[in-house]
């Protein structure tokens, strides 16, 4: 029981990344008609965002002291951080919080990577054949790899959680169970983070502007046009929000899976599956697949499943994808019409 | 001039095959020139093949490697300060390229899959005259590449490769391994897991899934169970899986006290990072303290997994903390020309291609079966892991094996594996007979 | 009378959620005959055509073709008994040529569903290009035969579209406002096309708003109103009914 | 003279003059050596193959590595279990893609859009997923299917007992390796662009163009297009399985990292690269990315400076320095440049490229031909 409990867990917090990442896919689809294959980009550039702010946090000021010598007959590098030096204890109160800190640096960032990157490319191919933008974004998305793997290495970058969340909630205690349900407490931050990041994105398509734009724009996006509403300049914030989105998974997820360049390619293929899971041009049919998912991988990796179906787990996201296409034909909340020319 | 302009040879070549093209049997491309075996250096030149990975998860890993590789080339040509050359055994190297002939080199991206790596060394042995391919970071593409240049008569110098097939059921006359495997690391971890954590323990594997995990889980469950441990459970976890946590929880309720993660790169820096956040180095089981073992280390790795691996065991082939004379001066070459320390991929790396350079001094030729004669079944010594045997019955090295763990208080960024213990070859040296496999011939081949 | 009836509307009944959208609808027309259906907006007529070419399937009732019940027929199967449909919004083949998008549908004619002959060379369907060319100089747009059909004017595409179906010789075509977006010179020539069909003996089901077009070609006019048929006759006699007066065209003239 | 290129004989004289000529005229790009050529002709076909699907159906399938996978590990079943000639291996291949290609396709078909791409997604990547771990018996998973010495080769065996090492593949005694194994590649690459131009210029291609642009008005025309598309998927898939398997022709070793999702975004991009729908755009995207695959990334500091040796030495460590970023470890920069560079500026791929400079050529501007691209989504009704 509370084996199944713990994979629950597990499903929810995995669940809770896919449903990051697909949301801002999946608005980028439906109100831009956007196939964005650097949406991964975005995603690990977010992760990023935590390991620069790090970065920065841990400068460190170098001096060489002559007298001792490196293995390699050089002199030693003594080496102190600035923010400690300068800042003392809040320093180092910076440096334990830097993840969840580094998120107030990402969101504008983000948005700027954003707003940069619709103005400059993606909005000249709003009319352009599907296969075209999937060539543009996935080249892009090479690029910025690149230029991340050129300034960071292929090697991952390890990123730790706040002192205060490193740990395990023992959340069986709560219910009276001491000790068997066990789990880290920054997976459940995780979780709980992405629950308010999706509710936040849904309450501001729900009552702004923006958010009639998204869903009369993945109805119809002509009669928006006649709306009389600067629809360029909504457009542009769409994909800045779904910047945002991906980029803040990143950050948080940092301490889950120490961040590398190519970390968004991974998640990329699983995203699209996400996505069209959920239905084309469906915010809650994302977030529900994400989940769904989430668990359904979680439950397929116990070795009691994995005993009876050999290898179940390395495929059970394309097997469910696979029944709930052929079972429903757009996907668990897809409307019709939507990418299916 | 750069690789792409024309040659004279390609010239012919062209000319010959187009020729082909249009009318006659395809026979005389071959007599187009004439050579005793493929690539034999004709000129003042001996050209190697370094095929690294240079994208994908292994991409610092292969750049480190060729960093190595362009030392060693440095101090076969008598550049630089010499390094290892000073104090390998051996004294064929005079430090003038190989056999007088001045040492070139060309390189390419593996991509860590077998097709790519496959391609790219073919260009080098049919573009680039490549007289010896060397490289690589994972046994799929070792072992694929090996097979090719066994049919391409051209010789193979492993780079890190761990799989016990490597020089086991996919042995190959043309291919040689400097590099430890899976076994010696059961072997090598085996008694210090005994001696550190005792010998009522019980293991729970997970696994990455494919052949390297395998021979792995095999080889250390093997190890363990002989020692006494009870093994609760062996896990396949899907390459790339990313998170974890799946796996992970299921292990904390199992009865196991430790954790043995046979995965390697990302998967290894992911597997242990959560692991740790799991609670499991905190965790008491059975009135123990929980452990976790990883059986083949790399600083890269520990560079990624950063605090986590603290305290963690495993082996490895080398490290640069080594104090023997060897090793110094590689560090010493190495640290001076780049400004950090060597991987051991690195050393790896620069060891094989000395070996084949001496082999070839040894030999007095090119000719790959007399350089297959002159490496089988030699011995030496100062090259950083003590008195070596290549052995000729599966082209594999013994030497002696580091058990090491992850620094607790390490004095610089580079300093994170501390050495427990040095294992003697005596220890992890097996039968060969046990993983089957055939050398197949030494016949010379013509391109 | 019932011998001939090429198509038999029987008692269809459709609902959308709730939304009646036909009920009780009876229609024949017979060989030969033009028939035209007029009405209000959202009267069903679209959904009477959809119901036709078996894109929507009634609640209750049937259609009848030909003397063949098309209760499980597809929209492709009701194509090969020889029911064409010019649509509301063009439906062509945007990205290919003119005489492309006529030839389609010719062969769809000659080799039915599905004819697998995957070497047969395109240059060697002389009969078929000769048959498109026609075609398309019957509705006047022969001069643009090599031209991308996407860039045509609304009025051209619904021309084109016209050439399309009357390549199939269909015994019965369904026109749904073929002139609708036309200028008058362009209306008074697809009027004048029609008839020419007309003579040809081919079955018509038109739904038109224009007046001047309707009374130009009908043979009968069946009016349609919220889903019923009120009215069925010869022009003269709609033309005089109070009902259908009241109910559509004293609102709409 | 496009209207003379317009005619069978001459397009297949002229393709087959310049496929064969390649050792010559690819000798100052660098490119001319066995393997690269080989590698060429042979994605030359995966990328033909997948246009049939892709540029006359418009569904875009996600997941065509998967027959080339099964191609290659077909063929080299063949080598190991009948005999190591080359014509009963390719004829597996084709065989094993097509079947395979007839189930997924008839499963995937029944979806149009984004979901069928991600049936296709997602059958391919079940297959890699398990080619690579709990199928190894029959796929050696990780390490690829290889040749053993304790292969049987019955067939071989009837006519003379193994040799010492391992045999080559051949064609009836020729060896397939090297130049001749170009060669081979060479001839079915012309072939399968003589079946590809017919197919483009038959009924079939028309009909199935027409799908492409209006399925729905396929419907109302009386075509059944299920059948349609279900051959025109199996014939790419045969396309990929023919390509799989003269992978292991030339080099008999099937891995399973070929059935990847980044193996089948490939031939995707070699398509668009190209110019999806054209004849021989694809392949032209194809010799792209495989040349830069293969050139680009085999550059390293050494051979730049070599390279750059006739400058003075601060303005050559510059050009190295800048040039270093785009090429050996950096081949993949370069290469998304180049995508993105010919998207923006050449809308339809190099084909498009050529027209645009045969248009320049022929004097002026194109006229009122210029084609609207008509990619905005049709209207649901």
């Amino acid at each position: 029981m509370d084996a199944l409990l713990l994979q629950f867990l597990n499903g929810l917090d995995k669940g809770g990344a896919y449903a990051l990442i697909a949301l801002g896919l999946t608005l980028v689809f439906g109100t831009l008609g956007v196939v964005n294959f650097a949406h991964g980009a975005l995603f690990m550039l977010g992760a990023f965002c935590a390991v620069t702010f790090n970065k920065i946090l841990t400068l460190e000021k170098v001096v060489l002291d002559p007298e001792q010598k490196t293995a390699w007959g050089t002199p030693l590098e003594i080496r102190t951080p600035y923010v400690e030096a300068w800042l003392g204890d809040f320093g180092a109160f910076l440096l334990n919080y830097s993840v969840p800190v580094s998120i107030i640096v990402a969101i504008p960032v983000m948005l700027l990577i954003g707003v940069v990157m619709e103005r400059g490319l993606i909005k000249y191919f709003y009319k352009r054949p599907h296969a075209d933008q999937i060539l543009v974004t996935f080249g892009l998305a090479i690029v910025i790899q690149e230029i991340i793997k050129h300034y960071y290495g292929a090697n991952p970058i390890p990123q730790a959680a706040p002192e205060i969340v490193s740990g395990s909630a023992d959340i069986g205690a709560w219910f009276g169970l001491a000790g068997t349900i066990v789990y880290p407490w920054w997976r459940l931050v995780f979780f709980g983070f992405s629950v308010v990041v999706i509710g936040a994105v849904f309450a501001f398509l729900q009552f702004t502007t923006y958010g009639m734009v998204v869903r009369a724009g993945m109805r119809d996006s002509e009669t928006v046009g006649l709306l009389g509403i600067n629809i360029q300049k909504r457009f542009t914030v769409v994909f800045g929000l779904a910047a945002v989105v991906a980029g803040l998974a990143g950050v948080m997820y940092t301490p889950i899976l120490p961040p590398d360049y190519h970390m968004g390619m991974d998640f990329l293929v699983l995203s699209f599956v996400v996505v069209v899971v959920g239905g084309m041009g469906s915010l809650p049919g994302a977030v529900l697949a994400g989940f769904m998912l989430g668990i359904l991988q979680s439950f397929a990796s116990m070795n009691e499943i994995k005993s009876i179906f050999p290898g179940i787990d390395q495929i059970i996201i394309y097997l469910v994808a696979v029944i709930i296409l052929l079972t429903m034909p757009r996907g668990l909340m897809g409307r019709e019409g939507v990418m299916e020319e | 001039m750069s690789k792409i302009a024309l040659t004279r040879r390609n010239l012919l070549k062209a000319g010959a095959a187009s020729g082909v093209a249009l009318a006659a049997p395809m026979s005389f491309v071959r007599g187009a020139y004439a050579e005793e075996f493929c690539n034999m250096p004709t000129g003042s030149t001996v050209t190697l093949g370094f095929n690294v990975p240079q994208s994908g998860p292994y991409a610092d890993e292969g750049a480190d490697e060729l960093r190595a590789y362009q030392l060693a080339v440095k101090h076969l040509n008598g550049e630089g300060d010499g390094g290892m050359l000073n104090t390998f055994s051996s004294k064929a190297l005079k430090g003038n390229g190989i056999l007088g002939k001045k040492v070139e080199y060309v390189t390419g991206d593996t991509q860590t899959k077998s097709d790519a790596a496959r391609a790219s060394a073919k260009r080098m042995i049919e573009k680039d005259g490549a007289i010896m391919i060397t490289g690589g970071s994972s046994s799929g593409v070792a072992v694929a590449v090996q097979g090719l240049c066994q049919e391409n008569g051209i010789i193979f110098m492993a780079g890190l490769t761990h799989s016990n097939d490597t020089t086991g059921k996919d042995k190959k006359r043309f291919g040689f391994r400097h590099f430890f495997n899976a076994y010696m690391s059961g072997q090598a971890l085996g008694p210090i897991l005994a001696e550190q954590l005792g010998k009522d323990r019980t293991a729970y594997h997970l696994t990455a899934d494919y052949t390297w995990g395998w021979t792995q889980e095999e080889s250390i469950k093997n190890a363990t169970e002989n020692l006494g441990w009870n093994t609760a459970n062996a896990v396949r976890t899907p390459l790339g899986a990313g998170d974890f946590s799946q796996y992970l929880t299921p292990v904390l309720n199992s009865g196991a006290d430790v954790l043995i993660l046979n995965h390697y790169g990302k998967d290894m820096v992911n597997s242990l990072t959560q692991a740790v956040q799991f609670g499991m180095r905190e965790k008491q089981v059975n009135g123990k303290n929980f452990e976790i073992v990883v059986p083949l280390f790399s600083r890269l790795m520990a560079q990624g997994a950063g605090e986590n691996i603290k305290g963690i065991l495993g082996t490895t082939n080398w490290n640069w903390s080594l104090q023997d004379d060897a090793s110094q001066a590689f560090v010493k070459s190495f640290g001076q020309e780049y400004g950090f320390p060597p991987s051991q991929a690195a050393q790896t790396c620069y060891v094989q291609t000395l070996l084949y350079a001496d082999a070839c001094e040894r030999a007095g030729a090119f000719t790959p079966p007399q350089v297959i004669e002159a490496l089988e079944g030699f011995e030496f010594d100062g090259m950083g892991n003590g008195p070596t045997l290549y052995r000729a019955a599966d082209h594999q090295c013994f030497k002696d094996v580091l058990v090491v763990k992850g620094n607790e208080n390490p004095t610089s960024q580079f300093d994170l594996l501390e050495v427990v213990k040095i294992v003697p070859r005596d220890q992890v040296t097996y039968d060969p007979a046990i993983f089957g496999g055939e050398l197949g011939p030494a016949d010379v081949k013509k391109c | 009378m019932v011998a001939n009836a090429v198509l038999h509307v029987a008692d269809v009944h459709k609902n959308f959620g709730g939304l009646r959208a036909l009920s009780d609808v009876d229609l024949r027309v017979d060989e030969g005959e033009t028939h035209a259906i007029i009405g209000p907006n959202g009267a069903g007529k679209s959904t009477l055509l959809n119901v036709c070419v078996g894109r929507i399937k009634p609640d209750k009732g049937h259609v009848v073709f030909d003397g063949e019940v098309l209760d499980s027929h597809t929209p492709y199967q009701i194509n090969q008994l020889g029911v064409s449909r010019v649509f509301q919004t063009p439906e062509i083949f945007p990205d290919l040529s003119l005489l492309d998008n006529v030839m389609i549908p010719a062969f769809a004619s000659r080799d039915g569903a599905f004819r697998l002959r995957p070497f047969r060379k395109l240059r060697l369907e002389g009969d078929v290009r000769a048959e498109a060319e026609k075609n398309l100089e019957d509705v006047g747009l022969a001069a643009l035969k090599d031209t991308e059909a996407g860039s045509l004017s609304r009025g051209d595409k619904r021309r084109l579209e016209l050439a399309m179906c009357l390549i199939q010789k269909p015994k019965l075509l369904l026109l749904d406002e073929p002139t609708a977006g036309m200028s008058r010179h362009d209306t008074n020539r697809t009027v004048d096309l029609l008839k020419t069909i007309k003579q040809r003996g081919m079955t018509k089901v038109i739904i038109e708003h224009d007046m001047h077009v309707v009374f130009s070609l009908a043979d009968r006019i069946s009016v349609l109103a919220q889903g019923r048929i009120i009215a069925s006759g010869k022009p003269e006699e709609i033309k005089g009914n109070p009902v259908v007066q009241e109910a559509y065209l004293g609102g709409a003239h | 003279m496009t209207k003379l290129l317009d005619r069978e004989p001459v397009a297949l004289v002229v393709f087959s003059a310049v496929i064969l000529l390649m050792p010559l005229w690819l000798t100052p790009l660098g490119a001319n050596y066995p393997d690269l050529l080989q590698k060429f002709a042979i994605f030359a076909i995966f990328a033909m193959g997948f246009n049939i699907l892709f540029g006359l159906t418009g569904y875009l399938s996600f997941g065509h590595a998967a027959f080339l996978g099964v191609g290659s590990y077909a063929a080299v079943w063949s080598f190991k279990l009948f005999t190591m000639n080359v014509l009963p291996a390719i004829a597996f291949g084709i065989l094993f893609s097509g079947v395979f290609a007839f189930l997924i396709g008839y499963v995937s078909l029944r979806r149009s859009g984004i979901y069928f791409s991600i049936l296709t997604l997602a059958f391919a990547q079940m297959c890699y997923n398990l080619a690579y771990s709990v199928l190894t018996p029959i796929t050696n998973g990780e390490t690829g299917l290889q040749l053993t010495l304790q292969d049987p080769r019955i067939i071989d065996r009837m006519f003379g007992p193994a040799g010492a090492g391992l045999p080559s593949t051949n064609f009836f005694g020729l060896p397939m390796s090297g130049y001749p194994g170009f060669y081979f590649c060479a001839v079915m690459l012309i072939i399968c662009f003589f079946i590809s131009r017919r197919i483009f210029k038959s009924p079939l291609g028309l009909t199935l163009l027409g799908i492409k642009s209006n399925q729905n008005r396929m419907n109302y025309t009386g075509f059944n297009t299920r059948p349609y598309t279900q051959t025109a998927f199996v014939i790419s898939g045969m396309f990929a399985g023919l390509a799989g398997s003269l992978l292991a022709v030339t080099d008999p070793l099937a891995g399973a990292e070929r059935m990847q999702w980044t193996a089948s975004g490939e031939v995707v991009l070699m398509t668009i690269l190209g110019g999806a729908g054209t004849l021989i755009g694809p392949m032209l995207g194809a010799w792209l990315i495989k040349y830069f695959e293969n050139i680009f990334s085999a550059f390293n500091d050494a051979t730049l400076e070599q390279t750059f040796s006739f400058l003075p030495e601060p303005l050559a460590n510059a050009a190295v320095a800048i040039s270093g970023l785009f090429v050996g470890e950096g081949w993949h920069l370069t290469l998304g440049v180049l995508f993105m560079l010919i998207v923006i500026f050449l809308p339809g791929g190099i084909m498009e490229g050529w027209r645009r400079l045969v248009r320049w050529i022929g004097g002026g501007g194109g006229g009122k031909a210029k084609t609207e691209s008509a990619a905005v989504a049709q209207p649901a009704e």
